[in-house]
């Protein structure tokens, strides 16, 4: 469970309203750890989220995203059940994705 | 909730965005747009972020709505809400004037989502953050400036 | 100066009528604590702990009486306090006041830390914004002394104004016995030329202070 | 002559009073604008993420006994969760001693997982530490429940009167005691709000909102990190995790905070 992810998504007459909740380091690569040493960096690049299936939001992130990042926004002709995927790939390529049904 | 630990090498040859869609992770629409754009975030002003991103320079709109507070009690997370007026908005991005990457995050927004976002950012000092809107091939903006604060017993 | 010890031993007094703060502690339950905390601390040195932990009889009163000391200790404090100022050699009280600047944003160093270590090149500085307000420009100021700004225009830059508050910062517990603020000079935090940079930066017409 | 000084004198007075107000509405605005920003951070604490792992890591067998934390007694009965954390700390009779939410949660880890003691507290200060999460998860068990650690056995007397001693305790080169700055009532340091511990409101503000993720750190803070830091922030040695003192002052401050309403986990700066 190195990377838990968080979603909500709650509907509210014809908009969802989508709140996800990551856990990642986003290290930019410029920190120093204790002894001084560059920390390298390791943050997610690409984020993807669908609604069954259909792509409701995606981005391009860099190191300024803040460490376990949120995201919050709202999208129309979604319905209770629906189910909402999100999935991203880090600056290591790996990778993470959670799922949650619309409420 | 799912995880994966699996963890792609870049130098196989293979792309990310290929994996991605290899592993199911990515819709059909992402997969078409999906290649981090390097040079978007290594650019260095907002007039050349604009044209990286294929558009002109971009024009202050007072129909973009930037909510955040004009001063951050730490600058590793800076919460800002953005919400686009611009009729026809396909793209807002986050800017940060200061940052060593100027570029925090680009959103696409296909039809159907609200031009409306809400994330947080890291400041590495204070200065003006930037809502950058791409509509109908045409760039807008709105800036404010955020005064990030030293905290606590100071160390 | 001995007008301002008598009042504030008043207040202090007239504190400890009325508060819900036990006045002074009871010796078995400090004896105790000071076992639990030797036991607590295992990987201090020795060093660490004279230096560090160890208390002189100031830090143990005011730890005794919850800092609000009866008159008598209060006096004793003071006066104790007084005699230990000791001045920059050159004898300049008003120092350079840029250099104060720097001293009153920095809060780092002297830290003994295997969590979060500190480099030890760390600077040490006063850290007076984080309890006072000093240049207004600063918004990040805090409240736990009062506000500092625009010192200088209220007491001048005469000798008795330098050398008055060259003694506050010097040991703040010659005018407020118990005082939280950390007696820099007596303890050896600040040197007295530091202290000085600090004086100018609260009392020179140029620093940002009084702008 | 005399009258014109005195004209000088009033205006002198008038344009220092002027400036006075000028400053406080200054800090007004600065107040207004933290507690805006503040504000947007309240939803979506990165804190539920510490409290999902924390979770899966209670129920999944660990350890060189393959066993899950489930029947952890935390005072309220063997896997009693629900308002457990706001009634430490307390005394155990089976470990004869008093012990906050983390030095019982070790105590679990090592006799019903048989953990070591160093596997059980293996980088608990870092980010996404097990401590971390499982606190974490603890401590939301007892969201809306009232704080109240019990000062009924003379073990919990005597840490509740040791804590006291301590908090009010100064020494070091700065002459700081946890009662420098948090005994007086509605003071900040820089722009954060120092609880006064000696106000029983001040005291279950706070402590009704830890452990709390910290923006500056990346990472939930336990109680017994966030009290361990101050240690180091006032020039003292650090204290040893899990030790008498630390849970001493836990103990002095939940009593100082009964009655406070759990909101934890909080977010802070």
């Amino acid at each position: 469970m190195a990377n838990p992810m968080k979603i909500r998504a709650r509907v509210d007459g014809d908009v969802v309203q989508v709140r996800v909740l990551i856990g990642h380091v986003m290290e930019t690569g410029l920190r120093k750890d204790a002894e001084g040493k560059l920390i390298p960096a390791h943050y997610i690049q690409l984020i993807d989220v669908t609604y069954d299936g259909r792509s409701i939001l995606s981005a391009q992130w860099g190191p300024a995203v803040s460490r376990n990042p949120y995201l919050a926004f709202k999208f129309r002709g979604g319905a209770k059940g629906g189910k909402i995927r999100v999935a991203w790939i880090d600056s290591t390529g790996q990778t993470g994705s959670g799922e949650t049904a619309v409420e | 909730m799912e995880q994966s630990r699996r963890r792609f090498l870049n130098s196989a040859g293979v792309t990310l965005v290929g994996l991605m869609a290899a592993a199911g992770l990515l819709g059909p629409d992402a997969l078409a747009a999906a290649q981090w754009n390097k040079a978007a975030f290594a650019a260095r002003k907002l007039e050349d972020l604009a044209r990286i991103l294929g558009g002109s320079a971009p024009q202050q709109s007072g129909d973009i709505v930037f909510v955040g507070p004009e001063i951050a009690e730490n600058g590793a997370v800076v919460p800002v809400e953005i919400t686009s007026h611009v009729p026809g908005t396909e793209s807002i991005a986050i800017l940060v004037e200061k940052n060593p990457n100027m570029l925090a995050a680009n959103f696409t927004i296909p039809p159907g989502t609200l031009p409306e976002i809400q994330t947080r950012v890291k400041m590495a000092e204070t200065c003006n953050v930037y809502a950058l809107v791409k509509a109908q091939g045409r760039f807008y903006y709105t800036a404010k400036e955020i005064k990030v604060t030293v905290g606590g017993c100071g160390g | 100066m001995h007008l301002a010890i008598g009042l504030w031993s008043a207040v202090g007094a007239a504190l400890v009528g009325c508060t819900a703060v036990p006045a002074s502690a009871d010796d078995a339950a400090a004896r105790l604590a000071e076992q639990v905390l030797r036991k607590s601390l295992s990987g201090a040195t020795s060093e660490q702990w004279n230096t560090r932990v160890k208390q002189d009889a100031t830090q143990a009163a005011c730890s005794k009486f919850r800092n609000q000391p009866p008159p008598q200790i209060a006096a004793e404090i003071a006066s104790r306090a007084r005699s230990a100022v000791r001045y920059p050699q050159n004898a300049v009280l008003i120092g350079d006041w840029r250099a104060g600047e720097q001293l009153a944003s920095i809060g780092t160093g002297g830290q003994i830390s295997s969590l979060n270590p500190e480099a030890p090149s760390t600077p040490r500085g006063g850290n007076c914004y984080a309890c006072h307000m000093l240049a207004p420009t600063e918004v990040a100021a805090g409240t736990l002394g009062p506000s500092l700004t625009g010192y200088g225009k209220r007491y001048g830059t005469s000798t008795d104004a330098a050398k008055t508050l060259y003694q506050k910062i010097y040991n703040a517990q010659a005018f407020v016995p118990c005082s939280v603020m950390p007696r820099f000079g007596h303890n050896g935090w600040l040197t007295p030329g530091q202290i000085a940079d600090l004086v100018a930066f609260l009392l020179d017409p140029e620093s940002p202070v009084n702008k | 002559m005399i009258a014109k000084r005195r004209h000088a004198a009033a205006w002198a007075a008038l344009a220092l009073a002027a400036g006075l107000r000028l400053c406080a509405a200054a800090d007004d605005h600065t107040l207004q604008e933290i507690q805006k920003y503040r504000q947007m951070l309240q939803e979506g604490n990165p804190a539920e993420l510490s409290e999902l792992r924390g979770e899966e890591l209670w129920t999944s067998p660990r350890g060189p006994n393959n066993a899950t934390l489930e029947r952890c007694d935390l005072g309220l009965g063997p896997g009693q969760l629900k308002g457990a954390y706001a009634r430490l700390p307390r005394y155990f009779e089976d470990a004869g001693k008093v012990q906050d939410a983390e030095s019982r949660l070790v105590h679990c880890m090592m006799t019903i997982q048989g953990m070591t003691r160093e596997q059980a507290t293996r980088d608990w200060y870092r980010a996404s530490s097990d401590i971390e999460a499982l606190i974490t998860y603890l401590a939301a068990e007892s969201k809306g429940e009232k704080i109240d650690a019990p000062l009924s056995h003379p073990e919990e007397a005597r840490m509740y009167s040791t804590g006291r001693e301590l908090f009010f305790r100064r020494s070091g080169p700065l002459d700081f005691g946890c009662s420098s700055c948090h005994s007086l009532e509605g003071r900040r340091i820089r722009l954060q709000e120092l609880p006064d511990f000696i106000e029983r409101r001040s005291a279950e503000r706070f402590m009704a909102q830890w452990p709390a993720y910290r923006v500056s750190q990346g990472a939930v803070w336990t109680m017994e990190r966030r009290l361990i830091d101050c240690f180091r922030q006032m020039r003292w040695p650090e204290p040893d995790y899990l030790s008498d003192a630390i849970v001493a002052l836990e103990v002095y401050l939940q009593r100082q905070a009964r009655g406070a309403v759990m909101e934890a986990p909080g977010i802070k700066r």
